[in-house]
């Protein structure tokens, strides 16, 4: 078996550095290989992933991902439902950040429509899409560590600080995960003023947590060693695949679409991307920290310059939606990577194709690669710093 | 200052009369009275016999609420409470039910009727005999090691010479054991956690070794309760002379409680267990009350090595000051126990799992080394036992430097390459 | 001990009577029980109520509320039920925590199979019980309870932690109430209910057979023949 | 970035056999689109990625598109001259054009070196039954590996060249295609109280038989249950 | 040095396990059967539908059977017939009401657009989230009576949004009386100038909200 055979890819990137580290299996003590199916009931698969693993003793010389365990038919059922009733199946699509998918998907519609967004809506936005981003980096973290066996105690913590910003979440729209908060043109309800002040709070509050967090686990010399060196991800291989997010910013290339695209009102903010160096499970686990603080700073400019104004666009109408005929991509900077969607309408008031770029789908392109050579415990721990969610992946 | 040798074992014993007060006694009265109505021949059998029983009856116990305590713990550390709603049954034909929670102590008690009654699932493919071996033994395995355990002053089920030899023998055949049960299971994870199994026996079962010879070699005797006897000194009688208040002492208990950690299977060695990779290991095919024998199994087998960690470095049953003594010796040893087990759980709720590659490269390129130089650091340390005055510091510099120095190198060189980083941003 | 000699009503089963407050009815239920049996029953039962140990197996939107349902908020440790075993082997409690696909559906039944009796399912949240939002799909299985035995529903989409608690407090006052021996003995302890089900597999357009006709009986008289 | 025009002009120069056509998008994000023929598409994606003006690195969002068979009513408004001499009648005269259904792959090309995009390709089947093969793009960029294998699940395109072109979403025993706009669900509506719509005319083949007598019709409805 | 995090570690986990002791905030569990969950106005779980009269509460559903609900639910979740009569709602007016209205809670996915889209402010989010059942198909379908509950326990769940609807109502039926007294007025004068032809009596219906107006935020 040789590299060859596991990357049949002949892309310029794939040619001689196929990196992954698989022994050449020659020597004549070797044994017969193990396949092992972890998935989908399992504790580190996040969910119904399932990934076919052949070992060689604990080394993984192959790994299969079987998609599927999930997949809801969010699209087909989108294509029969009015653009509104779609918004709250963008709640489930990814469900540990309802917002960020929420306004993706208006995002796509309003360039479908040529809708415009009033700027208390913009900024509203942008606060609801943040501090999604502190509940899916936190909640993260608390998964990985759990992938690499602490009892809970870290997701625990993560969990504890989670819940504060969902009892927000729900005071202001009603539910803790499914918010169904944006609209074509705007946003639903309009958060009051102690609302504000109370998450204004949370977020100040926020980097103590942080510190706290990173304090117990980041020097940690298990945690060292678990996770740096392991999983590697080389950048130009990852912008061939792509991989976007956090895992692709920890390789060191620097794209982030709230940069790049400069939807919503991110020009307006200042804030800074972190990069990576190594591209190993460390530097995407830090990735998700450093983007935290980074997400803090920008609750904290969002909080003090929010306008006053409407929230929504008065063209705007909840009932009887028909965009013209064509079609959009609106793609946004989800805490999991580069969330897109494809919308193609014919003038009636349902989508003609409605498709989700799923973010962590495409990351698990090159999951195999990443496995290759590292043992069935860096596999979960790997697949775990990938950050997927099987809603998201399957639809 | 003189800890090393025997010779004041006759100046130590009338503190101890003195300290045979009749709680002191309590347990063996009990024992005698009970067994002088019965007639002479078999006595020898009822008092090995009360014995047994009474460790299956206290450690059974201390058993129970460990889980539970374990469970309240964890969940404190966890800022939650933990169960606290199990309470007492309601039995129709009482006339009363008493309402109170009971603050969930009785929850392993819930736990082991419901393991008890449930369904016993042997897998089609499984080796039947082994599936079903396999918890018995690890069971009888690591009860065996109570048996050389001072529990007190005149405690100790059997005093056995070569105490500490029969205890490591007896002890490692439980990860055997573990090994028959991922064998016998004929499931993908149970083998791959019988592999680590024995990986891990063989890795850990040196340095846990190594860390103990020292005691053997300052205190010259492989008895347990000698060894307890060799730490009951105090200066002022407020310092006590505990092993693990020496630096070979204290670096040997480090040692023996990383090994022990690994030899229990605990966090953050669980490898065989490893629930986030191997489901449940060995044990992912046992159901029902075999499943509670391993549970009990580990349980038993920490109770054991944090008791002998207690005998070897923390003076055993001995009091911390020698006021206290008039306190019973087995309190003071199960305070110790619990305080080593509760030691355990933090651990446990704290700290994330190796990978099988480092657990035995931790074992081999750091622990094993390092219980080496401390076997040396000991030899130093019972060889200049005869030094006095300002010579008592530059003995107890230098051996301090003699574990400090290759602790930090070695755990450099173990650590290479690997350190927080710090990250650039693109703005 | 005595047994039944008459068939017990066939009603519910209904929550223990509060000790020493019995009602004539009770009296000669539990005279005909037996104290004895009736005290092991209620050990039994109070032991299996106490120590609920869930499945750990998420599927999807339900899962994360399943696990803040454990977390130190909600903290689902208080009734003994926070060891999440991920091996079916240990786990008394199925939680099925979302949308049960078509593709997943033979993997469910098939853990179901494996664990062992006593054992009871928790339909958490629309999709587990019902198919939920995506029940018009064509991979998602209408309702687990097409396949498995279904003890509690709890609707929401999803569920709160609390409501999930509440669930978990039903299933226990159910567990609290079943019966060893007569008529109306618990499903596990009885000879003639089955508790494996057959494994359904893939077929070239839906599952087959799409549903186990011997579990899954919905009430015809509720089906809308008309609308206006 | 250049524009779609310049793109499409460069490409025909370097691909002189090729088609490549410029697909309009009539609505508000005016995003519009290459159409490649088939038989060049590869080496045409090669060049877009490669080509250092262009860079187009990543492909974001590889997705399929099913156009069904359409019957198109044309009304033509013919004016005929009454016979009788009277003021020239308008005729209205309908024709039925037959237009064959396709499958389309649709591609979002990125620079991420370059920070610009998108472009959109576009490459078209021959029909929805036979013809639906396609070159596969996953040489190229990797990140068409699993979105290609999703169109061929649930569209039918089947990728040449793709590596491992199996069932990715549904079990590898399914048959159909589910995304395409005439696949037929699996009849499972027996258990709905609350249909309307579509789900009504689904559920009905479910109804249980009315009584044949008319004497008190009972509509069972939950206000009848106890 | 080796171990200085694995020590750091451990004194964060002691830290919160000693804050668990006089800290709320590393304390905070709330025992959920006797403490009951803090729920926020805004919290939703399944709709009901809003009577006047807690004493005739299928006389006075505001419910017109208008069926939006019903077409926008994207779940379907909701079934309604109209009835074949029509009775007078709140002002007085004529209207047709649901004969049958149902809610399959285990498909409904508390999504709020029902009641989004509802012009006539007669279906609202409940707040009940205890719900669990033994039997799907008998327990988790609610009727029109199990779903009708008064306007003052809208009032109780949702005090700032009852209160705007009800005066929203209340100046629509203001605006509607004089409407209709003013046309009576007319009818009258019309009647007097000419008594041969009588005009029909024709209610001018209320002016719904409009529907594209978002529900307005509560400003607690």
């Amino acid at each position: 078996m040789s590299a060859a055979d596991l990357s049949p890819f002949n892309s310029p990137f794939a040619a001689g550095t196929a990196g992954p580290s698989v022994r050449a299996v020659k020597d004549p003590f070797h044994g017969d290989l193990l396949e092992v199916s972890m998935g989908p009931q399992h504790p580190s698969t996040h969910g119904v992933f399932r990934m076919v693993v052949t070992l060689d003793g604990e080394i993984i010389v192959k790994l299969k991902p079987v998609f599927g365990y999930l997949h809801r038919n969010h699209e087909k059922i989108a294509e029969n439902t009015s653009y509104l009733g779609s918004m709250p199946y963008t709640d489930r699509l990814d469900y540990l950040c309802s917002m960020t998918t929420n306004w993706a998907y208006a995002l796509a519609v309003e360039k479908l429509a040529g809708q415009a967004v009033p700027d208390r809506a913009q900024y509203l936005r942008i606060i609801m899409a943040e501090l999604t981003r502190l509940v899916n980096h936190s909640c993260l973290v608390g998964f990985l560590f759990n992938d690499l066996g602490t009892s809970f105690t870290p997701l625990l913590y993560a969990f504890r600080e989670r819940e504060k910003i969902l009892d927000l979440f729900e005071s202001l729209t009603g539910s803790r995960m499914m918010c169904n908060y944006q609209r074509f043109g705007g946003c639903r309800v309009d958060p009051t003023p102690e609302w504000l002040a109370a998450a204004s709070r949370l977020v100040d509050n926020f980097p103590r947590f942080l510190d706290e967090y990173e304090t117990m686990l980041t020097g940690n010399e298990i945690m060292l060693a678990r996770t740096q060196g392991v999983g590697v991800l080389d950048a130009a291989k990852a912008v061939n695949a792509g991989i976007t997010g956090p895992c692709l910013r920890a390789s060191g290339y620097n794209y982030d679409v709230r940069k790049v695209d400069g939807y919503g009102f991110y020009p307006r903010f200042d804030f800074r991307v972190p990069l990576g160096a190594h591209g190993d499970t460390y530097d995407r686990y830090m990735m998700r920290v450093l983007e935290m603080r980074e997400s803090v700073k920008i609750l904290q400019q969002a909080f003090r310059d929010l306008p006053a104004g409407p929230i929504m666009d008065p063209k705007s109408k909840l009932r009887g939606f028909r965009p013209k005929a064509g079609e959009a991509y609106g793609r946004t900077e989800s805490p999991k990577g580069e969330l897109g969607f494809f919308l193609v309408s014919d003038g009636s008031p349902n989508p003609y194709r409605y498709r989700v770029r799923p973010p962590t789908l495409i990351n698990l392109t090159l999951l195999e690669d990443m496995c290759l050579g590292h043992t069935i415990a860096d596999s979960v721990v790997i697949l775990g710093s990938i950050d997927i969610v099987l809603g998201e992946v399957d639809r | 200052m003189n800890s090393s040798g025997l010779s004041l074992l006759s100046a130590h014993l009338p503190v101890a009369a003195a300290a045979d007060g009749l709680l002191e006694r309590l347990p063996l009265t009990l024992r005698d009275t009970f067994v002088q109505w019965f007639p002479a021949p078999t006595q020898w059998l009822l008092h090995h016999l009360i014995s047994i029983v009474g460790i299956l009856a206290i450690f059974g116990l201390f058993f129970a609420f460990t889980t539970v305590a374990e469970r309240k713990l964890l969940g404190r550390l966890q800022n939650r409470l933990g169960p606290n709603r199990a309470g007492v049954p309601k039995f129709s034909f009482l006339p009363f039910h008493l309402k109170h929670k009971l603050f969930g102590l009785t929850q392993p008690f819930a736990d082991a009727v419901k393991a008890l009654t449930k369904e016993d699932i042997v897998p089609a493919a499984a080796d039947k005999l082994l599936h079903f071996l396999a918890p018995v033994l690890v069971v009888a395995f690591s009860l065996l090691t109570f048996a050389v355990l001072p529990f007190g002053r005149n405690l100790i089920p059997v005093e056995l010479d070569a105490a500490l030899l029969y205890f490591f023998a007896a002890g490692s055949a439980t990860e055997l054991t573990i090994f028959m049960a991922g064998w016998a299971s004929r499931n993908k994870y149970s083998l791959l956690s019988a592999m680590r199994a024995l990986a891990q026996v063989i890795s850990y079962e040196l340095p846990l070794l190594l860390s103990v010879i020292p005691v053997v070699l300052v205190a010259g005797t492989l008895s347990t309760q000698e060894i307890v006897v060799a730490q009951g000194f105090w200066t002022f009688g407020l310092l006590p002379h505990w092993f693990i208040f020496t630096p070979w002492g204290a670096a040997g208990f480090l040692l023996f409680l990383v090994a022990a950690l690994a030899e229990s299977n605990r966090s953050p060695f669980d490898l065989p267990e490893a629930e986030s990779e191997l489901i449940a290991g060995h044990l992912t095919e046992y159901s029902g009350f075999k499943y509670a024998l391993f549970f009990m199994a580990e349980y038993f087998g920490l109770t054991a090595l944090s008791g002998l960690g207690v005998t070897l470095f923390l003076g055993g049953w001995q009091a911390p000051c020698a006021f206290l003594q008039f306190i019973p010796s087995y309190l003071w040893f199960m305070g110790k126990l619990v305080g080593m087990i509760v030691f355990f759980i933090w651990v446990r709720g704290t700290l994330l799992r190796l990978r099988i590659d480092q657990l035995t490269r931790l074992s081999w390129q750091f622990l094993v080394p390092l219980a080496l130089i401390n076997l040396g650091n000991a030899a130093f340390w019972a060889l200049t036992g005869a030094w006095s005055g300002p010579l008592q510091i530059v003995r107890w510099a230098v051996s301090a430097a003699l574990i400090v120095v290759p602790f930090v190198l070695m755990g450099r060189s173990l650590t290479r390459g690997q350190a927080p980083r710090t990250y650039r941003y693109a703005t | 001990m005595s047994t039944p000699a008459t068939p017990s009503p066939a009603s519910a089963p209904q929550p223990f009577p509060a000790a020493g407050n019995l009602s004539d009815a009770e009296r000669e239920e539990l005279r005909r029980h037996g104290i004895l049996l009736t005290s092991l029953e209620e050990l039994y039962n109070w032991g299996r109520s106490n120590s609920i140990w869930p499945l750990q197996f998420g599927l999807a939107c339900c899962a994360i509320e399943m696990i803040a349902a454990a977390t130190a908020r909600f903290d689902i440790a208080r009734f003994g039920a926070e060891i999440f075993r991920p091996s079916p082997r240990q786990a008394d409690l199925m939680i099925v925590s979302g949308t049960v696909t078509k593709k997943m559906a033979p993997q469910v039944v098939r853990l179901w199979n494996q664990m062992p009796e006593p054992k009871y399912c928790i339909a958490m949240g629309a999709c587990a019980i019902s198919g939920g939002p995506f029940k018009q799909g064509y991979n998602v299985l209408k309702g687990i309870d097409r396949f498995i035995p279904v003890d509690i529903y709890i609707p929401g989409c999803p569920p709160r932690p609390e409501a999930l608690l509440n669930g978990l407090i039903q299933l226990q006052a159910q567990i609290k109430g079943e019966r060893l021996t007569g008529p109306g003995a618990a499903r596990h302890v009885r000879s003639d209910v089955t508790s494996e089900f057959p494994v359904p597999e893939y077929g070239e357009h839906d599952l087959s057979p799409p549903k186990n006709p011997a579990v899954w009986q919905p009430a015809p008289s509720l089906v809308r023949p008309t609308k206006v | 970035m250049e524009s779609l025009e310049q793109i499409r002009d460069r490409l025909l120069a370097r691909f002189p056999g090729a088609s490549v056509t410029l697909v309009i998008n009539p609505g508000a994000a005016a995003e519009h689109s290459l159409l490649l023929g088939a038989a060049h598409a590869v080496e045409m994606a090669r060049f877009l990625r490669d080509d250092p003006a262009l860079q187009l690195d990543y492909c974001s969002n590889a997705t399929g598109l099913d156009w069904p068979d359409k019957e198109i009513v044309e009304t033509k408004k013919l004016s005929v001259a009454d016979p009788a001499g009277g003021p020239a009648k308008i005729v209205e005269e309908k024709t039925k054009r037959f237009e064959p259904g396709y499958l389309e792959a649709v591609y979002h090309l990125y620079s991420m070196a370059l920070r610009h995009g998108p472009v959109i390709i576009r490459l078209r089947t021959g029909n929805r039954t036979d013809q639906v093969t396609l070159p596969s793009f996953t040489p190229i960029w990797r990140s068409c590996d699993f979105q290609e294998r999703e169109i061929f699940d649930l569209f039918g395109i089947v990728f040449a060249g793709h590596p491992d072109l199996r069932r990715i979403l549904m079990w590898d025993e399914f048959k159909d295609h589910p995304m395409r706009k005439d696949y037929v669900d699996p009849d499972d509506y027996e258990w709905e109280p609350t249909p309307h719509d579509r789900v009504l005319e689904r559920a009905k083949a479910h109804y249980p038989v009315p009584p044949p007598a008319p004497a008190a019709p009972v509509s069972p409805t939950p206000e009848a249950k106890p | 040095m080796l171990g200085s995090g694995i020590i750091k570690g451990l004194a964060v986990t002691a830290k919160n396990f000693v804050g668990s002791y006089h800290d709320p905030a590393r304390m905070v569990t709330e025992q959920y059967p006797e403490e009951r969950p803090k729920l926020p106005e805004a919290y939703r779980n399944f709709p009901f539908l809003v009577t006047e009269n807690a004493t005739d509460p299928m006389g006075t559903l505001r419910c017109v059977a208008c069926q939006i609900c019903e077409k926008e639910c994207p779940p379907q979740c909701i079934y309604i017939e109209k009835s074949k009569d029509k009775k007078p709602d709140a002002t007085g007016k004529p209207q047709l009401y649901p004969a049958v209205f149902a809610i399959d809670t285990s498909v409904c996915m508390s999504c709020q657009i029902c009641v989004e889209v509802c012009p006539f402010d007669a279906i609202k989010m409940d707040q009940v989230f205890e719900v669990a059942a033994t039997n799907r198909f008998t327990g988790l379908l609610l009727n029109r009576e199990q779903l009708a509950k008064p306007n003052s326990y809208f009032h109780q769940i949702h005090p700032t949004d009852a209160h705007e609807v009800d005066t929203r109502l209340a100046a629509e039926r203001k605006a509607a009386e004089e409407k209709a007294k003013a046309a009576a007025a007319a009818k009258a004068a019309a009647a007097a100038a000419k008594p041969a032809t009588p005009a029909p009596a024709t209610a001018t219906p209320a002016a719904p909200k409009p529907a594209a107006q978002p529900p307005t935020p509560p400003t607690a």
